[in-house]
């Protein structure tokens, strides 16, 4: 069955970004396909690849970027919502003319189009947040 | 069949309330993170008066972290992560209340 | 691409207070211009994004209410409150910028079912 | 007298609860962001069954920002930032309730 | 610097679901390194906080328990939370990993006005 | 009279930065003492130098700067909280061997104990969160 992913809250104050790590992970070891995760609102907090967690506890952008290269998942970070929580990859550094940018690898910013497309077409759309 | 995910615990009463508003027959309702605590004994559950029990499900992992294992309802079944994406593709959709 | 999706979007949070009410508007819009039908229900204290005379500027914020406006222009005209929510909410219907649907509590699990996609915010 | 200050609404049950149960005899409250809904007229208001209308105020440009201005009940006092300023200087603590 | 502070933190929220409430007890632990008198009140949610036996690394989390044993040994020991809370919770006295004073809810506008500030998590 | 301000929530899903922004704004104005403004939680990624709001839109990381340096004000971000979310300073980059830092000019990242003496030295610590 083809899924989709929808993470809306703030990794760091909810667990909803791991969960739906966890959820991720079991939905394609039981054989489902992750057609894309869609990172909206504070939840595109969790593709700044400058976050440092304590080192015994999990870094989520690096399990997500883990998940995504094993299975050549599509993690789609909603762009007018990174830009505003200054999470900017290169092009965006220079169009607001930053000194940085700090996208995760494997992450993609794009626009709500990704989300509307992954509604489309996928059988399940579960969404992750509060 | 609709899933309904609660991620919050019992003192929600309105959004609870919403989501009890919003059931049909054969629906399911699992509960993650902070809604396992809606599986505690309580005197007056919405579980019991909406005689939801055989509908409810409850995610072992968030059960285990919060160190609710002994205490919660026998009556409501636990799944763990393949259960959870079990009961989503049973499921026409799911929503998520929270 | 499988049989045409429609897409309920549940709306339950208060205007400026949080983000919700306007990232779920872009949503919504996004959907309509994708084609898709799309339904919006407003629920609990998600009824307080159609009071009238909005003016976002006085707390730093754009007003909602444009946005809101915008929704006929985006043929999105399935919008959804429950009377129970109106009436809790202190509003009347006479207070809301837009033409709503008043409905009663007992027609939302039919209004689930019509959907095959809800998102919540 | 501790100033109490409510952003949340009337909807959240178990906060405003908790709220009054730690009110003194004096202690004022203030409804900024999303409280000031809480100066709607309700037909089971918190202010009216515990008799509080003259103890709580309403931040003024959070009532124009939601379009409450010719809405709100006529008997609680609206106050800008000076007036959440000097209400903040007149108790002896500011307790926020969220 | 004035006269002596003390402090009450309120803690209201579940552990886990959100960091409210390792956030708090840093906090805590903090103002009493700095000498500082604090109480904790558990409310609400916050009650299961104290709950014996969590395991938070079922979800990948540090266990929340292991940190509130450490305030005996920081000298924390005015913990409370109200009857009416515990009952609430569907919790007993026995299941939390913690002694605390389980107080009555008319004791709630003393213990406001003992401390100097009340800081809300 | 003398105030401390503690934020706790994200500045991007709540309202509370703004209006503690205001609050610090008119106390000033009226005369009063702003000894502190300590970000804590999600409210730390109030100091996230590459926030690009829209045009049109309240940049709150410039707004606070602007008044800090207007005022002398002291704006501390707990440096546990900030390391974790990936808001980080020179120093923090080069310990946790990240390529870039994000810390806006006139914040300052720090320990708890900034907060510990807010509250020691204040006549009234007023917090927002939400």
């Amino acid at each position: 069955m083809k899924f989709s992913i929808v993470i809306q809250s703030s990794p760091f104050t909810s667990q909803s970004s791991s969960t739906a790590l966890r959820f991720a992970r079991t939905l394609i070891t039981e054989g489902h396909e992750l057609f894309r995760v869609f990172f909206y609102s504070d939840a595109v907090l969790t593709a700044n690849a400058l976050i440092s967690p304590p080192q015994d506890e999990q870094s989520l952008p690096v399990e997500w970027q883990a998940l995504a290269s094993e299975h050549n998942l599509d993690l789609v970070v909603c762009i007018a919502a990174a830009v505003k929580r200054g999470v900017l990859d290169t092009n965006e550094q220079k169009r607001y003319e930053k000194n940085a940018q700090n996208l995760e690898n494997r992450f993609e910013l794009s626009g709500l189009g990704q989300l509307a497309e992954a509604i489309a077409v996928s059988d399940r759309v579960v969404t992750f947040g509060g | 069949m609709t899933l309904h995910l609660l991620n919050k615990t019992q003192q929600n009463t309105a959004l609870i309330e919403r989501m009890l508003s919003t059931l049909s027959d054969g629906d399911q309702i699992l509960l993650i993170e902070d809604g396992v605590y809606n599986a505690l004994p309580h005197s007056e559950s919405w579980i019991d008066s909406k005689d939801l029990k055989q509908s409810t499900y409850a995610l072992v992992c968030d059960i285990e972290a919060r160190g609710l294992s002994s205490r919660i309802r026998t009556d409501i079944e636990q799944v763990d992560d393949k259960g959870f994406v079990r009961l989503s593709c049973e499921a026409e959709k799911v929503v998520s209340w929270f | 691409m499988n049989a045409q999706r429609s897409v309920l979007v549940l709306n339950q949070s208060a205007p400026y207070g949080s983000a919700s009410a306007r990232e779920s508007l872009d949503v919504v819009l996004t959907c309509s211009i994708f084609d898709m039908p799309v339904s919006l229900l407003f629920a609990g204290d998600g009824v307080y994004q159609l009071t009238k005379e909005q003016n976002g500027s006085a707390v730093g914020q754009k007003t909602l209410e444009a946005m809101l406006s915008a929704l006929p222009m985006y043929d999105v005209d399935s919008i959804y409150v429950t009377r129970n929510d109106l009436i809790n909410s202190g509003l009347q219907e006479s207070d809301l910028a837009l033409p709503v649907q008043v409905i009663e509590n007992d027609r939302l699990p039919e209004l689930i079912k019509q959907h095959s996609t809800v998102l919540t915010f």
